[in-house]
Parts: C-alpha cells; structure tokens; sequence
C-alpha cells in the first residue's frame, strides 16, 4: 500500500507526513508539484507547511500546481485524500471541501496542543478512534478560522461529516473558550460528502508518540492504511 | 495595437463575514482617541501592470484573474479600483 | 575577464575627507586603506572597506578578546571562524549552532527586522551542511508600560513567528526580559541549530583556480545598502532610490533557498558556500577568498538585479535577503543551475576563483576595485581602547541592600510573591511563543516554558537540549561574575532538562566600545565567560557582537547572551522543570545565602539596581551539574528546575504552576534557614541552586553527598490547591489560582493595551 | 455639524522595497496563462466609517490615523482612495 505525500513549494511538513506513513507500515512516496503521476499512490496526503508563501491566500496558488489536477480526480474517483492544515486550505481553495479557512480571530498564529473530540467513527479515517474520544493535537497555524454559509454548516452537521471538534480538555463543548481560532461551529475537521476526502486544521503527523506528547494521532493513520490496504 | 495598463483592484471580505482584523483596527484606533471611527473594514489592495489592448481589455483581464485566484469565491469579493495607463 | 588598470567609474563622487568620514573610517584607517593599494581608493573601494572594516564585519574592538575564549575540546569539529560552530553528538552525527544579533533593523522596523535575523542565521547553519532543526531567541524591551516597547515586542514577536514558522523550523526556546535599560534599543537575538552528518559537514572556504562563482538565491536590490554618504542629503524624490532601505525577509524564498542549498551541498557539485549576509556579496566573497587563500574576480554586471541602474557600489553593499554565495567545481555549472531550477530559483555565474592575488571587482571590462592578496579581510586595524570601571556603578555595586526596608506589603510574603511572578521578565511568556511553531519536524520532546527544550535527533535514541540566558543586570553589577552566572545558568539549564552541557555560542551586547566604562565592561564579560567555559568544559564554538546599543539615555545593560547545547544520551533521561504530580519529595540541591544583590526582587519590589550579584562557586556548578546528572541518569528525578530570576519561591511556584492546566501543590519547610533573612532566603537569587522532585529523596540525597554538593529536604508536592510555607515560626500559604493569574495573565493583560510605533498614546 | 463620512485608503509597499507578495501572485498568474502580467503590488485596502465635519475633515482624520497605526512609516505609503458620505 503507497501513500502520496505532496511537496509543494514551501510545505513543511512533508517530512512528517511522510514519517507518520511510515510508521503505520505503509510506503511514502514523495510527489512533486510540478509532477503529473501519482505514481500508483492508493491514498494521497497533503501535507502542512507554507505552500507559496501562504501569499495571497493560504492554499490558493497551491491548488493550481500541476500535481492537484491528478489530486483532483483522484478524490473524484473516490480516493483517500488527507489535507492536514495547509493541505486542508489546499482543499478547500480546490473546492474538494466546502467553505474556506480564514485568519484566525485572534490574528496571531497559534501553536499549541488542543483538545479534538472525534464526532463521528463512521469514516475510514476516524474508524480506529471510539466515538466523542477526546484527543490531544498539536496545532500551528495562522489561518485555521473554518468559515462557511449557514447551508453548507448545516449540510455538513446534518450529514456528520464534521470529523474533529475543537472542545474542552474534558471532552464538553465550549466553542468560546476552546476554538483556538473563531472557527464556525468549532470545526477542526470535515470531510467531504464522499466521505473520501478529509481535511483538518490540527496535526495528527505530530502526535505518534507519547514521548512527545501523545500518540493520539496515530489512529488516524492506521485507519488510512486500512481502508486502502483492505 | 496593445500597451501598458496599471489596474487597481480591491478584494474584501463579503459582508456578513467576521471581520476580526477590522474590528481589531477600529478598536486600537478608539483606544488611540480617535473617537469618530465607527466600522472598519479590512481587504486586499492588489495592483497589476497589464499589457492590453484598451482600458475595458486591462480591466476585462484582471476582472478574469479575481474570477481566477484572486479572490476566494466563498467569502471575497472584489472590485476594479481604477484602470490608469503605466508608465 | 582581463585586469586593466583600476578606474573610478564616470559619476563617482570624488573621494573627500568628508566623503571618507561618511563612510565611518577615521584617518588613520583611510591612510591605512591608501598604503594597502598605493593609491587613491576608486568611490566603489570606499564602499567597500568601509563595510568590511565595520565593526560588525570585522570585530575590531572585539577580536583580541575573542581570542582569550577557549575554543577546544575533542567534541568541537569547527569552533569560531565559520558562519557557524560544529559539534559531534555520537552515531556520526553532528550538530551546527550560533546565535546572531539583529538589534538595530529591529529597533527601527521590529517585524522585518526581526525577521531577516532569522532568516539570517538559519543561513548561517545551513550553509554548514546542516538542517536547521530547532530555532531560539533572546529579546530585551524596554517596559511593556510604554505603547512604543509594545509595538517593538509585538512586532518582534510576529516577525520571528512568521519567518521560522514558514521555513518550518520549529521555535524551541528563547528569554524575553523587560528593563528601561533597553528602552529604545532593544535586543534580538537569534539563535539557530542545525543537525548534519559528520561527512557533510563544509566550510565556506574558496578554492581551485578556474572554479565559477555562483550567485544563487533571490535577486539583488537596493536593501540595506549602507547610505551613509547620502545621509546628510534630503530625501528628495531625486534620491529615493539610493537611500538605504529596510532589508525585507520572504521565508518563502529562504525555504527554497534551503532545500536547494543542502540538495547542492550533498550534490557534489561546489566545493563552497556562504550566505551573503552583512555587507553582502562583497563580505562573502572577500570572506570566502580570504579562508582559501585565493584570488577571485567578480563581475558585477552578471548579478541578476532586481531594479535597474544598479552601481557596482550597490552591488556590492546591498543586503537584499535569501542570497547565497557559491563556488563550484569547474564544469559543473549547469548541475548546480538544474538544481536551483528545481527549486523555481536563480543561479548566475559571477566571477571565477583565480590564480593572483588579488580581490578584483569588474563592471563589464572596466575593473571598478581592486585589492591585493587578503589585504580586506586581513589588514583591517584591531583595537583595545581604554577600558575603565564606570565609578557610578562601583558605587552601586558596593551598596549595602540588606539595609533597604521593607515595605509594609512585604508584611505579606504572598504579595511579594505574587508581585513577582506577575513581573514581565519573570512571568509566563507563552503570550509570545505560542506564536511560533514549535513542534514542526515532530521531534520537539520539550518545548518552550521549561528550563531548556529537547529536540530529539531523529534515528537516534538521544536528544540535544538547548537554552539561551543572561542576566544583564548581574552583568551590568559585575561584568566578569555576571558572564560567569550566564554560562553556569545555561549549563544548569541543560542539565535540569537531563543533558550534559556540550559547548555554547554567544552575542556580546554591549555599547560603544570607545566609551572606557563600556570597553571595561566587554573584557570583564569576555573573561568571565572563558572562565566559565573552562571550568565546566564548554567551549566557545562562534558567537556575534553587536555594539553601539546605545540610546540617548545611554547604553544597554551589558548583555553577553550564551546560547548553549547539551547532549541528552538517552531519551529515558529528558527532564521537565515542572512537577508532575503530588506526593513528591522536594529537594534544593545547592544552599541558601544571604545575598539579595542585583536581585528581580530589589528590581521589582524596590526599584533599585544595587549590590554585587550573587557569588558564583564555577567548580561547585561544576560538582551541581554532575550530581544532576548521576540522578537523573539513574532514574531518580521526576522534575528538576534551576533556581534564578525571583529565587527559591519563584522557582517553587514555577513548579507548581507553571503548567496550567496540571497545577501542582507543594509544602515547603524553610526552617532549616531561618538563620538568614527570611527575604534572601525566600527571594535571593543565590547560584548553584537546582529544585528537585522526586520519589526516592534518600538516593538524591546520597548522590549529591557524593558529588559534594549541598542537598536538603525541602517539602513535598501535595494535591492541596496552594503552596504553604513554613518559616520563621510562621506558616503561610498562596492559593494557586492567584500564583497561575498572576504569572500567566501578566504580560497578556499588559498586551491588551494600544501598541504604536510612537512613544506616547 | 458632523456627519458620517465613509473612507477608503489603501496601504502599499513603498516601491523599491521588496514585496515577495507581489512577486508570487505575478508569478501565480503566469503560470495560469496570464501572460500579460507584469509587476503586481500587494498592499491592504482598508474602509472606516469616520464622524467628521466635511469630506477635507474625513479625510484628514484618515491621514492622521495611517501616520499613528495604519501604515508602518518605514516601508509602507498609504493614500486616501476615496471619500464618501456613510449610509
Ligand atoms: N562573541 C563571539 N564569540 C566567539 N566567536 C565569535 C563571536 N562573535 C563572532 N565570532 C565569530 O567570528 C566569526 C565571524 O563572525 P560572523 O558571524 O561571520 O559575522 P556575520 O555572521 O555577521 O557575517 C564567526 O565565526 C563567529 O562565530
Ligand atoms: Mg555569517
């Protein structure tokens, strides 16, 4: 079992992604930018980082590079595709997620380690996890406020597809106190309607031992590797 | 014949959609005493040199790049400042 | 590319006294600069002897004390006169690190400013061969009361935030301190670490006759060009395109500019490479020639500019960001351009290593500059002023502070506590770092808010730990023993977070070394850091200095900042500074004196900056950091914390509450004390001090004995929501909450008011 | 009198200085086939409802705002683009 892991001009965590993929037992294989080949990847990541800058808009100069049009019809055949922060804006900007990720309310980067709760188990990303498990993930970003129309909001709560909540250490929710950055709803995480194409702000690539913190995002990637390997 | 336009367009984010960065300009400018200050909204300001054909081509083209990238469909919306000849 | 004879270019100004003296060179070094060429220097010549002969290029009030510093031990692979210092860390690996100042651009655009020192050291390590792994930094500001120190550290802040967190490096640790003294001129230090294999390691030197020079990176343009013979014109439209202009950073273009860089080095490709940094292409490449001891020529006209109508002059000065110097192997120019390519980034060939020797600069056929041999980088004059003790702060030093009385709120030690964990210097500074990304690369083990961070070396089973500090009041106070407390303060750092201290690098911040009292203090400093070093077996691999951190009201504290590098050999052993749970026993490893000089708590609760600073025992750190080491290595240690800014209640109460959202109660018993002052005891900033908890206290004890080292049961952690204190036949107690409000919400809540780049709002 | 006046300004990178910005959207649309474009310049675009006695006082006030806080004196020229009376 492959996974694709992108390298953008100016992502930073394809190094991690790529570690994470590894230490699930699956195969990385690196993708470039300009590439047109998803080199038989079963299953695509995109990684976080700073894809051109975050200039302009964080994701939107990314979602033209050459690699996204296989990316894009990848996910339209119904492939795995994880868009981890930056990833996850990527997403959004290439409309293969709804709504858009915006300066965060308080308009300073935030790096620190949240509390997720798992909102559904019904995804082949969140399969591992057990339902309303409360995680701890780091998160590092500057745009992470998740901003969408009143329908789109209500389609995605209606259809569970929002996958990690932003809540408080002990599982509750409090979107005031506990969204790190003004997200609707306190949406960390969504995936399409698919059901194939996840993107969260937080990053579960930096949560695979506990030695640094927590193992909580292992799970996450197990639950990848899967589907895809089933 | 095609020559030189400098456009100017200014992307801003929809009204209705929380506008953090205003309200935090407003805020500062209050706590300065400057107390006439009421909403404040924050955009983008982009200017482009484009080689064109007439001022409604310079425009038409640009108007085509926001459609494109420059502003995000979902929550931007922008609007042609000026179109001026570039030196 | 043919020598001709050396020609002033058509427009240059004519070389005047006034000229030379806008350039910064005293007479007697331009008579020096007319003997090396035997000629009149060309208006290009000016330029650039006046940059390279800058203090910062060439360390000529500094050098011979650098040269007292101890460089050596068999760990050290490269030590000073690299852009950066190499150490091995075992398994073939090896570490890069230094620190660099970027004090003046952030004093006048903070966020930039602050930025492009960033983005500067990171090149300075990854042109070593090494990839950055972990990014720190040490700031001073004035008082956060005022909007202008605000708006300095807010922008600080970003800048440093937005740079390191777009290149992906994570940002592990750094110190803030806030103090009048640096009002106006505020410190920015940075520091940067790099991992690379032993055989990767290159050193920027030029070599091989024929051998392209290679300008690789962003384009050149009009930044930072040193205008000082413009300085006294109007900034008329006329010239505003020659004045000198802020340097701005783009993380984006030094991301790429990394990735190809180690891509090259590992290539094969080029046998050198050095960022064009201070002074630009032409400290670079006189840099480069000056190591190798070869000749290079450079053609001005090859460098791809930014703005047209660029002069040699501009060039050659400008410190446009994100450029590279390099030299290939002959032939193998269009490997090195496929590579940049890759990367969406230039590459121009520019010059050539040559035979001669000389340093020669073209513009097309017309030879601009021209020096002989090494001359630029080596004839450059050294100096060692006078130095004299200031006698104002003899005075103050030698002020006895045990008789200044107490306040009547002092009645209550818990204020006085309070008060102090609520100092900006003292309090929680996660206002500011939970800005920065630090856990990129996921091999962050201990990040900022401890007393070192841990940064896993991926492969391995260790970890490196990594601290910055001075205390520039201590310095200020006593200069020598100030500069030995920040040495010993960053080893015990280190080994708090269970690492042996391995070498350090360090920025000398001083004022006008022409001043005697300034100049005194740089040679104490300096001495006292190599002593430091010497004792507890750190040496000096590189390091900065920035003088002239001057304003109107006078200079800044002397601030000789150590960034230094410990080696954890297993990550088993990784020690945190806050306690991690109740029913602990707390040991102080070191004594208590009756020494409150030079202290936060004077500072804070007596505005008064008075006293000798605490006495410092270098071999008793020596024994403190060894009887560390045994326990925490034998599994003895559940949390270990140094002793320092505020003392041994600070200290405490940092265990307790320095994790929010796990706060810890603690009992201390202080009786075994009483003997001295109740405020020294609670509140001296008495050295060689460690805070340990732990469950097996008699093994602690025990070991410690046996290194030597002072060691007494001091309380216990509790699950009570308060730390209670018994001494003087008194027992008191704080609630937690009101600890954790007052360190964590104090500079939040100072940050809430308006920041502008003007000082009154 | 007062009345609400509505005005836009916008904030640029002074020219010369470098404006990385400005450089990945030109290169951005080039790679979109946008191949008409050449420099792009990326500044903010802010609009603020002031209270004030006459346009000139609107504008004025503006211009005093953008010396205080809005622009960064060192790299950053601003100018009123346009005054307008608030609805
Ligand atoms: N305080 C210091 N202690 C030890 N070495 C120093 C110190 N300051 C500078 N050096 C060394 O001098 C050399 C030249 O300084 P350098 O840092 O190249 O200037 P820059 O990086 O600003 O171009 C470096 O190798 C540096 O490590
Ligand atoms: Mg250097």
């Amino acid at each position: 079992m492959k996974v694709g892991v992108v390298t953008f001009p100016g992502s930073n965590c394809d190094d991690d992604a790529v570690a994470a993929v590894a230490a699930v037992g699956a195969v990385p294989v690196r993708l470039w930018h300009k590439a047109h080949d998803l080199q038989g990847a079963d299953a695509i990541v995109l990684p976080g980082g700073f894809s051109y800058g975050d200039y302009l808009r964080a994701g939107a100069i990314a979602r033209f590079a050459p690699i996204m049009r296989e990316v894009i019809a990848f996910a339209e055949r119904g492939g795995p595709v994880i868009g981890i922060c930056n990833g996850f804006q990527i997403l959004c900007e290439a409309q293969l997620l709804p709504g858009a990720l915006l300066r965060n309310d308080s308009l300073q980067f935030r790096s620190e380690t949240v509390a997720l709760r798992v909102e559904t188990t019904a995804t082949r990303f969140t399969a591992r996890y057990a339902p309303g498990q409360v995680l701890r993930i780091p998160i590092a970003h500057g745009d992470g406020r998740y901003t969408a129309d009143a329908g789109t909001l209500a389609a995605l709560e209606g259809d569970g597809r929002v996958v990690f909540r932003y809540v408080r250490p002990d599982g509750t929710r409090d979107d005031a106190a506990a969204t790190p950055n003004g997200a609707m709803h306190a949406i960390a995480g969504i995936v399409n309607t698919a059901g194939n194409v996840l993107g969260m702000m937080p990053h579960p690539e930096r949560a695979l031992d506990a030695a640094l913190g927590s193992a909580d995002g292992l799970p996450l990637f197990e639950g990848l590797f899967a589907t895809v390997s089933a | 014949m095609t020559q030189p336009y400098r456009v100017a367009v200014y992307i801003v984010p929809r009204r209705g959609i929380l506008d953090p960065q205003g309200k935090a300009i407003a805020d500062a400018l209050h706590a300065l005493g400057f107390g006439g200050v009421g909403e404040v909204h924050a955009g983008r300001h982009l200017v482009l040199d484009v080689t064109a054909a007439s001022a409604d081509d310079a425009s038409a083209q640009v108007t085509a790049m926001c459609r494109k990238l420059l502003a995000n469909p979902v929550t931007e919306d922008f609007e042609i400042a000026s179109v001026g000849t570039a030196r | 590319m043919t020598a001709t004879a050396v020609q002033p270019r058509p427009g240059d100004p004519a070389i005047t006294p006034a000229l030379v003296a806008e350039h910064g060179l005293t007479p007697d070094e331009y008579d020096r600069l007319v003997a090396m060429l035997g000629r009149t220097p060309t208006f290009t010549e000016l330029g650039v002897v006046s940059a390279m002969w800058s203090e910062h290029c060439s360390y000529k009030h500094s050098r011979p004390q650098l040269r007292t510093l101890p460089t050596e031990a068999p760990w050290v692979l490269q030590g000073p006169g690299e852009n950066a210092g190499v150490i091995a860390v075992g398994d073939g690996l090896a570490v890069a690190f230094k620190i660099e100042s970027h004090n003046h651009p952030s004093a006048v655009e903070p966020y930039q400013g602050a930025a492009t020192g960033v983005g500067g050291i990171l090149r300075d390590v990854f042109t070593m061969g090494a990839r950055p792994i972990a990014l720190l930094n040490s700031l001073r500001f004035g008082s956060l009361d005022s909007p202008r120190n605000r708006w300095l550290f807010a922008n600080v802040v970003k800048g440093i935030g937005d740079y390191g967190n777009c290149v992906g490096v994570p940002t592990v640790g750094g110190e803030i301190v806030f103090d009048p003294a640096y009002d106006g001129n505020p410190l920015v230090n940075a520091m940067c670490v790099g991992l690379l294999r032993e055989d990767e390691l290159i050193r920027a030197v030029a070599q091989g006759v024929g051998n392209p020079i290679i300008a690789v990176g962003a384009r050149t343009g009009r930044d930072g060009i040193h205008g000082a013979s413009f300085a006294s014109e109007d900034l008329s439209d006329e010239n505003e395109a020659k004045r000198p202009r802020v340097q701005v950073g783009d993380p984006f273009t030094e991301k790429l500019l990394l990735e190809a860089s180690l891509e090259l080095i590992r290539s094969g490709h080029i046998v050198a490479i050095q960022d064009m940094g201070a002074a630009g292409l032409t400290s670079s490449s006189a840099e480069m020639a000056s190591r190798g001891d070869v000749g290079v020529v450079i053609d001005t006209t090859k460098v791809p500019v930014r703005e047209p109508g660029m002069t040699p002059y501009e060039t050659l000065l400008s410190e446009s960001q994100e450029r590279m110097l390099v030299v290939a192997k002959r032939g193998h120019e269009s490997d090195v351009r496929a590579i940049l390519e890759k990367w969406d980034l230039l590459a121009e060939v520019i010059g050539e290593v040559i035979a001669e020797p000389v340093y020669r600069v073209m513009e097309g056929d017309r030879v601009v500059a021209e020096f002989p041999g090494t001359a630029l980088v080596t004839n450059c004059p050294t100096y060692t002023p006078p130095a004299a003790e200031s006698p104002a702060i003899a005075a103050l030093r030698q002020r006895d502070v045990h008789a200044v009385p107490e306040r009547p709120e002092e009645a209550d030690p818990a204020w006085t506590l309070r008060t102090l964990l609520a100092t900006p210097t003292i309090a929680s500074k996660a206002w500011a770092y939970r800005q920065y990304d630090s856990t990129v690369r996921a091999s962050t083990m201990v990040g900022p808010g401890s007393d070192a961070a841990v940064v896993r070396l991926p492969g391995t089973t260790r970890a490196i730990a990594l601290c910055v500090d001075c205390n520039g009041r201590y310095v200020y106070l006593e200069p020598r023993t100030g500069a030995q407390i920040a040495v010993a303060e960053a080893a015990r750092n280190v080994a708090c977070s269970g690492a042996v201290p391995k070498a350090i690098t360090n920025n000398l911040n001083f004022g006008n070394p022409k001043k005697p009292e300034t100049f005194h203090q740089l040679v104490e400093a300096v001495r006292g850091m190599g002593e430091a070093c010497r004792v507890l077996e750190t040496p000096v691999t590189g390091g900065n200095v920035s003088l002239y951190n001057e304003s109107p009201a006078g200079a800044v504290y002397p601030t000789p900042t150590v960034g230094m590098v410990g080696l954890v050999d297993d990550l088993a052993h990784v020690t945190r500074s806050t306690f991690p749970a109740a029913g602990h026993t707390i040991v102080l490893l070191g004594d208590c004196t009756d020494e409150l000089g030079g202290s936060e708590y004077l500072n804070t609760i007596h505005g008064l900056v008075a006293g000798a600073p605490p006495r410092v025992d270098l071999a008793g750190e020596k024994r403190l950091i060894g009887a560390l080491h045994a326990a925490i290595t034998a599994g003895r240690v559940a949390s270990a914390h140094d002793v320092s800014d505020g003392g041994l209640l600070v200290a405490v109460a940092e265990c307790c509450i320095g994790d929010r959202e796990r706060p810890v109660g603690a009992e201390l018993e202080l009786g075994a004390f009483d003997a001295l002052p109740a405020r020294a005891v609670r509140f001296g900033e008495a050295q060689g001090r460690v805070v340990v908890a732990t469950a097996q206290p008699d093994a602690v004890l025990e070991t410690a004995r046996a290194h030597g080292v002072p060691a007494r049961v001091i309380g216990r952690t509790t699950s009570d929501d308060a730390l209670v204190i018994s001494d003087h036949g008194r027992t008191w107690r704080v609630g937690l909450a009101a600890l954790a409000d007052a360190f964590h919400d104090a500079i939040p809540t100072r940050m809430t008011r308006p920041a502008t780049a003007g000082a009154e709002a």
